[in-house]
């Protein structure tokens, strides 16, 4: 089992660390471009994570769960595009601190 | 006859019931009718009562119901004649008739005609209840009873709020008695199991022995109400302002009756007050000091009412005075002259203030001698009696007290001599009234001599005022006998003289030698204990500092319910929370990511710091 | 069946008075008028062939054949439980005062309403059926059910027909009830869970429940949970601050039901449940409660003396009137309990008089405000001395029904403690202060130059039908109170010995 | 594949057959009646597939656990999916485009949410909540009008993915520890002592249930939900509230139970502290909201926070964990059928955009029906008695009363009683007397009166006579 040869250990504190890097930018981006970026960063992160575990555990179900997040990525970044597109049209900018018009 | 009894409370409640109902629909004529009328046949009746009792004097026991009925506790709507209620009820159906016939007269201009006399026959009827009553409990509802009609009395000119006041001050000084009489049933009741008054008296007897502390106790709790009721230092602040009522009710209620009502209450428990020395000393002590207190504030006063409401309390001192010292039948006989000759000087200065525009103040009267001789006439009887002048009816039940009170061992004497001093100061300030009220020049000038209804009740109480000291009462079964010795000589003859001293002494004062003590009353320290005295001592002065002004403080204070500030604390902290709150909720994403990024990291946290010990 | 067809009654009833708003707008008043006689003709008649009740035997509360009525049948077998109604002497007398009540409820209606009278009187029929439900449920669900349910039409009533500040007096009325009655909640289940505990069985049965056996610690806290949720409305100090708001804005009949049976409910839940319930905790808690109850009585007679608001004092006057029934039944003998049944029913009558004159009052000088009247007896003398009747009442007057409730109730406590009977006969005075103070405020006094030109109506009929009846009840209850004492009777004797036992143990 | 397995996925096929259906007859013609009529029928037909699958319950494969609880919180769903459609109906009736691809994304997000109850595996969780997701950002933004929609929309893609994120990075910490995907496998060796680094283990858990907690808008994560509640176009706003969340938090039992992630008593820890928070933070949130559909935002993370006390109590009841799942499925539909029943009035009544409270004012006056349906909604999310939300209550009260959970107690009765002020006083907006401002009665459309007296009628007949739907669980 322990075929792998960075310990699986290593590899999910890479993907943690990935993860952050994500979920760091989309605390301070503020264009939606990027914030999208940060998205698919902190996806990505978790997909490395199935990978490592999968091969760490000798299985198969790592990389299919890392194809599905792909999909599933692929998906949301399509959606999120196309609201993209509607955010520029209507709000004539991508800087999301300014989509607040709901608070209290 | 005697068992139809309930019938003569009966009377003037119903017509008190009926003039209220239909108070609109009636003609001036048939309430004054209905009003006196039923007063009157009550008169009768009670008459005929006390004349089949002359005959056969065994005391008679009515029950119409059964009040209520808990376990033990079977309080009855019962009524008991003996000789103490019998004589009760004919001085009070009996001045009381005299009274209201003098009211039909007197009220005659007023809108509220049968309201007054509603009022009044409902008084009839609740002080008949309290003497009539055969246990506590009942004598209680007629007790709360006469308070409330003389609440309602006093204030009956109800626009004015000075009325208002003085009556809700007449009712909540006695209530404060009241609660102290009411605590003493419920100890009463508790200890000894019975509220009936001649059970009680024998089963406390039974179970108490002399100098116990429980009789003590409830001694004193039942003398809390007599002095409220009665108006005895140092509840007796209500009784001058309760003067602002029409003065028949100040003579029907706050001379004659009611105000008797504590001197009743404590002859009719008096077999608890023998178990109980030192309440009986209490009682006299409270007796004598309010006596002369009283005397020398009634020598100051200018307001003919308040005089005679000093007056009042005054004699009511003396009747505790007998109380206290066991001359039971003294005190009661006191009771029933001093109604006469009270309710006559009431209804004379009744009379007075009818003719004279309402007028109150003495110094703005004078010289009525010649304008109103019948009310002069009586007013002068009536004080002679008030000063115990002798052969009048005063005389005889005050010289009784007073000798009564001599006998008594340890300080007898010194009892008497206080009593003495009082008499003295109650002939002076009796005939200063009639100096200078009757005397002299003439400063208002009446519009009218009083009509018949006015002048006969007059005249009977004159008549009884002089007479009344002949009648013998039928207490002999009612009171354990006192030994009747005879005092020394001298002291009778002090007794004697001591009022003509007085009579003498106003006759310098305030006829014959009027301008020299006018010049001597101006110098300042005579100025200034008259304005003691006639503030009574300051009494209510002391009262408003450290009961009233405090309790509306108090009052004040809870206004705006200080509780609430404590619920609305916290429903202002939830509102802060909430505006906290809310501020966070800002609509930036930025902000809600970081909001999930701490909750992770804190979850996380919670999640991993314990080790999994379940495991 | 017969208590479940006096819910129906009212209930259908508060439905015929919705619907028959659209053919007249007069006619619910009516419609309303006419379901309350109906229901209570209804009641008596089958109350009057009741063999225990003519018989006055007593009851026993753990056998409900024992009371004069039972009835039961299934509802969440789940969970146990049914809807189980039974009627004992308490039950009995507090169903009468409500539906008398109601019936004087719907004449201060009468034309102190003018919108939407139909949904008013539904409202008030419902809040009927709540208060019946109350006083019949015998299943702790049921009763929680009842208990919560009862107050959201009263909220209707008083959110709606209420006066100026009547959003706030209404939210605070139904959260006070609604936060204790959660406590409530979670103390019946709790009991539940106990008794299953011990049983095996979910079962909500008050006479099941009667016996459940714990521990010294748990019986306190649920004994709490019950007694908080009570004295929230009963109101006793210090849970008493939504009454005045909720009386003062609530419309007249609004606040005749709410002062006459409503806050009844909570002194009815002390005797029926939290004692009985949880008897030794009761007796270590006695003491807290009825001090809690002499601090009321005091407290709401100061606060009562220095308001301006006619209802305001009168609501205040309720708080320590309550202080009396909260000081009565934790005494816990026949003659306290006595007492505070008929403080219950006595200051029903008395209260609601007052609360009706206070709305007549609103109705013709559109102000509740005593410094705007004064003298008013001149102009209205029928309502003066209508009022004087009930303040002198209200400040136990004996010979009226108040007086033998606070005697008895003073007498009861006596027994118990010298010292707290002392406490309590203070209300006595302090009582007539403020009653004596609202009387001088109002009839009495200087005439307000401004209400003295008003030409005032008087009482007419209605009103003066209304209140000679609750007259004619108190001077009953007072001089004759014996079928009351007769009937509570039944049932207290074996509430006391059922809690004796507990004692002992 | 035998033909019972078919049979029990009958539902996610016929669901599957419907959004097939409407693309091609999008293909054909485009009408939306028609696509309206395809949708509902197309539910229909899945709530008897339903009926007709519930007498099997197996596992399909690793991926799916169909049993009767999950059929039953199907056809819920699907209810709910319904109410949905009918609402929907009116309000894409008056927009001027073809708006058909509106109920393909509908049918296909109930897809998701069918997938998602019954997931027994991260991969079937995976795919069901992200197809519920994805098709209904897309329906969030569906309006073409008003800025709100999209900013809703956009608010909850980037939440929404970030915490699909979270959750899938938890799902491979776990998978890491434990070498299986599977929710039994997970917790079979993770329990089994199997695992030499239990941290890893509790961190993904956590970081799972963070990533879910965000979906149920349990406080700190709940901050999307007011801002998405208002934005969303009611209908939306109604299957995001319910359908949604019902379903997630199924799966989110479903991974505790299955998982048996209730051992690791620090976790539950950790849960109780969101429980509190959101029981807290929620009420409190919604105490002064003038805006309706955010105050029912914030009611819902109070609610959902009181569910998860009931998920706490679980391992806590010992004989009584029969009751424990009984309490979270009824809780769950009062929630739900409430829901539903308040967001069909708001729909009615504050149209599309305007859930400003003062819309409601005197509703009482205006329009009785809806009105009192929206008051007898308020009155069971606050639990008071004959309605669905007390019965609700009474389980959840006796389920801690059992597992004596003191702490999370007290808070939800203190949080009962902060809630009962705001549901008051939406009933006290409805109760004034109606303004002149006021416009006459709403524009009550179609179908919606007799869909909220329906809901009305159901959250009055599970409070009264609960005692089938007590049966009906208990069959579970």
């Amino acid at each position: 089992m322990q075929e792998l040869v960075v310990p699986l250990n290593h590899v999910l504190l890479v993907s943690t660390l990935l993860f952050c890097i994500g979920m760091l930018g989309l605390m301070i981006r503020r264009n939606i471009i990027f914030i999208l970026m940060s998205l698919e960063v902190m996806l990505n992160a978790s997909a490395l994570a199935f990978i490592a575990a999968g091969a760490h555990w000798g299985q198969p179900d790592g990389q299919v769960m890392f194809m599905l997040i792909l999909s599933v990525a692929a998906a949301e970044v399509a959606v999120g595009l196309g609201l993209v597109l509607q955010v520029q049209r209507r709000f004539k900018t991508l800087d999301m601190d300014d989509a607040d018009r709901m608070r209290g | 006859m005697r068992d139809f009894v309930w019938f003569i409370p009966l009377l003037p409640l119903a017509s008190s019931v009926l003039l209220m109902i239909a108070s609109s629909r009636l003609t001036r004529r048939s309430v004054a009718l209905l009003g006196v009328g039923s007063v009157g046949l009550a008169a009768v009746l009670t008459g005929a009562v006390a004349l089949e009792f002359l005959s056969d004097s065994t005391p008679v026991e009515v029950t119409l119901w059964t009040w209520m009925k808990i376990d033990s506790l079977a309080p009855r709507i019962s009524f008991y004649i003996d000789g103490l209620t019998l004589v009760m009820m004919c001085v009070i159906t009996g001045v009381g008739f005299l009274i209201h016939l003098f009211s039909s007269e007197f009220m005659q201009d007023d809108d509220s005609y049968a309201r007054y006399f509603a009022y009044l026959n409902m008084f009839i009827a609740a002080m008949l209840i309290l003497v009539l009553a055969d246990n506590l409990l009942l004598l209680y509802l007629g007790w709360e009873g006469v308070g409330v009609c003389s609440y309602l009395l006093v204030g009956f000119w109800y626009r004015d709020s000075a009325n208002g006041r003085a009556a809700r001050k007449a009712f909540i000084v006695t209530r404060i008695g009241d609660t102290a009489m009411l605590i003493g049933l419920l100890l009463l009741l508790t200890e000894l199991g019975t509220l009936n008054i001649r059970t009680l008296m024998q089963v406390a007897s039974e179970q108490w022995s002399i100098g116990d502390s429980l009789p003590t106790i409830a001694c004193l709790l039942l003398l809390g109400g007599a002095i409220g009721k009665s108006a005895q230092f140092p509840l007796h602040t209500w009784l001058p302002d309760a003067m602002a009522g029409p003065t028949p009710v100040s003579a029907l209620i706050h001379a004659a009756t009611m105000v008797t009502a504590g001197v009743y209450l404590i002859a009719r428990t008096h077999d608890l007050f023998l178990l109980s020395p030192s309440a009986m000393h209490t009682v006299a002590f409270i007796g004598i000091a309010t006596s002369l207190m009283a005397a020398g504030t009634a020598l100051v006063q200018s307001d003919i009412k308040r005089i005679l409401a000093y007056s009042t309390i005054s004699q009511i001192g003396y009747m505790f005075l007998a109380l206290g010292v066991g001359a039971w039948t003294a005190g009661v006989f006191h009771l029933m002259t001093h109604a006469f000759f009270k309710a006559l000087l009431f209804l004379g200065s009744g009379a007075i203030i009818h003719c004279l525009h309402h007028e109150h103040n003495i110094f703005k009267m004078g010289g009525l001698r010649t304008r109103m001789p019948i009310t002069f006439w009586s007013f002068l009887i009536g004080s002679a009696a008030l000063a115990a002048l002798p052969m009048t009816a005063g005389f005889f039940s005050k010289d009784l007290i007073l000798l009564q009170a001599y006998q008594r061992p340890d300080f007898g004497p010194w009892l008497w001599g206080a009593g003495l001093l009082g008499a003295l100061i109650t002939a002076i300030y009796s005939f200063r009234l009639v100096f200078i009220v009757f005397f002299g020049d003439a400063k208002t000038e009446p519009d009218r001599e009083i009509g018949w209804q006015m002048a006969l009740p007059l005249t009977v109480l004159c008549a009884l005022s002089i007479i009344g000291g002949y009648f013998s009462l039928p207490l002999a079964d009612v009171f354990p006998l006192v030994n009747a010795e005879h005092p020394p000589h001298w002291v009778e003859i002090i007794s004697i003289s001591v009022p003509l001293l007085g009579v003498f002494l106003a006759y310098i004062g305030f006829y014959g030698q009027r301008p020299r003590i006018d010049s001597w009353t101006k110098t300042p320290l005579v100025q200034r204990v008259g304005q003691f005295l006639r503030s009574g001592w300051r009494l209510d002065e002391v009262f408003d500092r450290i009961a009233v002004k405090p309790y509306y403080n108090l009052a004040n204070a809870l206004q705006n319910e200080p509780i609430d500030r404590f619920y609305e604390a916290i429903v202002r902290l939830n509102q802060a929370i909430h505006r906290h709150l809310s501020a966070t909720q800002s609509g930036r994403m930025r902000w809600y990511i970081t909001s999930m990024m701490v909750g992770l990291i804190a979850t996380l946290g919670v999640a991993m710091k314990i080790a999994p010990g379940a495991i | 069946m017969v208590m479940l067809n006096l819910l129906l009654i009212l209930l259908a009833g508060g439905f015929l008075a919705l619907l028959c708003e659209r053919i007249d707008k007069s006619l619910p008043r009516i419609v309303a008028l006419a379901v309350i006689i109906a229901a209570l003709i209804y009641l008596i008649t089958s109350i009057s062939g009741l063999s225990a009740l003519n018989a006055l035997q007593a009851s026993t509360p753990s056998d409900p054949s024992s009371w004069f009525m039972h009835f039961k049948t299934p509802w969440i077998p789940a969970f146990g439980i049914h809807i189980e109604l039974a009627l004992d002497g308490i039950s009995l007398l507090m169903i009468l005062l409500t539906l008398l009540l109601g019936a004087v409820a719907v004449s201060a209606s009468w034309t102190d309403i003018q919108y939407r009278q139909g949904v008013f009187e539904a409202n008030l029929l419902w809040t009927l059926a709540g208060v019946l439900g109350v006083f019949m449920a015998l299943d702790l669900f049921l009763f929680f059910l009842f208990w919560e349910i009862m107050l959201i039409p009263m909220y209707f009533m008083i959110a709606i027909w209420g006066h100026e500040n009547r959003g706030y007096a209404a939210m605070k009325f139904f959260i006070f009830t609604q936060a204790s009655g959660l406590l409530m909640l979670v103390a019946i289940l709790a009991l539940v869970a106990v008794n299953r505990e011990v049983t095996g069985v979910y079962t909500f049965s008050y006479f099941d429940l009667l016996q459940t056996k714990m521990d010294e610690t748990t019986a306190y806290w649920l004994m709490l949970g019950f007694f908080i949720s009570f004295v929230v409305k009963l109101p006793g100090f210090p849970f008493h601050t939504w009454l005045p708001d909720a009386h003062t804005q609530a419309p007249t009949a609004g606040s005749v039901i709410l002062a006459g049976i409503l806050l009844k409910t909570g002194a009815y839940g002390l005797i029926r449940f939290a004692v009985p319930l949880f008897p030794d905790a009761s007796m270590h808690f006695a003491p807290v409660a009825m001090l809690l109850g002499i601090v009321g009585i005091i407290y709401g007679a100061i606060a009562a003396l220095s308001q301006t608001d006619f209802k305001r004092l009168v609501a205040y006057s309720s708080v320590s009137h309550m202080g009396f029934i909260l000081l009565g039944v934790y005494a816990w003998n026949t003659l306290a309990l006595q007492g505070a049944i008929m403080q219950m029913i006595a200051h029903g009558f008395s209260t609601a008089a007052l609360f009706m004159i206070a709305g007549a009052l609103q109705e013709r000088l559109h102000t509740r405000d005593m410094r705007e009247m004064g003298g008013l007896w001149q102009q209205m003398p029928r309502m003066g001395a209508v009022a004087m009747f009930f303040i002198i009442a209200a400040l136990g007057l004996p010979g009226l029904g108040n007086f033998v409730a606070e005697f008895l109730i003073l007498l009861g406590v006596f027994q118990i403690n010298e010292w707290m009977a002392v406490a309590g006969a203070m209300g006595l005075i302090t009582g007539a202060v403020y009653s004596l103070i609202l009387m001088q405020r109002s009839f009495q006094g200087q005439p307000n130059t401004h209400s003295d030109k008003l030409p005032l109506a008087d009482f007419g009929p209605r009103e003066m039908l209304t209140m000679s009846l609750m007259m004619i009840a108190l001077i009953a209850l007072g001089l004759y109170p014996q079928p009351i004492l007769d009937v509570s009777q039944t049932a207290l004797g074996g509430l006391l010995d059922s809690t004796a036992l507990g004692i002992t143990q | 594949m035998n033909s019972d397995q078919l049979l029990v996925l009958s539902p996610i096929i016929s669901l599957s057959l419907t959004a097939l259906i409407l693309m091609i007859q999008a293909s054909i013609k485009r009408d939306h009646r028609i696509a309206w009529w395809i949708s509902t029928l197309g539910l229909l037909t899945t709530l008897l597939s339903i009926y007709s699958a519930s007498n099997f319950s197996q596992d399909v494969g690793p991926l799916l656990k169909v049993d009767a609880w999950g059929l039953w919180f199907s056809a819920l769903l699907i209810f709910c999916a319904l109410i949905t459609l009918a609402l929907s109906r009116d309000i894409f009736h008056t927009q001027a485009d073809t708006k058909e691809e509106y109920y393909l994304l509908l049918i296909l997000s109930t897809l998701g949410a069918v997938v998602l109850v019954q997931a027994a595996h991260t991969a079937s969780l995976l795919l069901g909540m992200e197809l519920m997701g994805i098709a209904l950002y897309a329906m969030i933004a569906f309006p073409k009008s008003g800025d709100l929609p999209l900013e809703a929309a956009v608010k909850y893609l980037v939440l929404s993915a970030c915490a699909s994120a979270m959750l899938l990075f938890g799902f491979a910490l776990l998978y890491g520890a434990t070498g299986d995907l599977s929710f039994a496998g997970m917790g079979a060796k993770a329990a089994s002592g199997y695992l030499n680094n239990p941290l890893l283990v509790l961190a993904g858990a956590a970081i799972v249930l963070a990533g879910m907690g965000f979906k149920l808008s349990l406080v700190p994560f709940h901050m999307w939900t007011p801002d998405v509640y208002q934005g969303a176009p009611t209908a939306v706003t109604t299957f995001l509230a319910t359908l949604s969340k019902g379903a997630m938090f199924v799966a989110m039992v479903r991974l505790i139970l299955d998982g048996q992630l209730y051992r690791y008593e620090s976790l539950m820890n950790a849960l109780s502290v969101v429980a509190v928070a959101s029981m807290l933070v929620g009420n409190w949130l919604a105490l002064r909201q003038q805006q309706i559909k955010r105050l029912i935002a914030y009611s819902s993370t109070a609610h959902f926070g009181y569910l998860l006390v009931a998920i706490i109590a679980l391992p806590h009841l010992g004989d009584t964990q029969q009751l424990g799942r009984a309490a979270i499925s009824f809780y769950l539909v009062a929630y739900i059928v409430t829901t539903l029943a308040a967001l069909t009035v708001i729909a009615n009544v504050g149209g599309e955009e305007d859930s400003d409270m003062q819309a409601f004012d005197g509703l009482f006056w205006r329009h009785p029906a809806q009105a009192i349906t929206l008051a007898v909604a308020m009155l069971s999310f606050a639990g008071i008695p004959l309605t669905a939300g007390f019965m609700g209550k009474f389980y959840l009260i006796t389920l801690t009363l059992n597992a004596q959970l003191w702490l999370l107690l007290g808070t939800l009765m203190i949080g009962s009683a902060i809630a009962i002020y705001y549901y008051l006083r939406v009933i006290f907006t409805m109760s004034a007397e109606p303004h002149q401002l006021n416009k006459g009665s709403p524009t009550v459309l179609g179908w919606r009166n007799p869909v909220a007296l329906l809901l009305m009628l159901a959250v009055l007949a599970i409070g009264s006579w609960p005692q089938p739907l007590i049966d009906l669980i208990g069959r579970l």
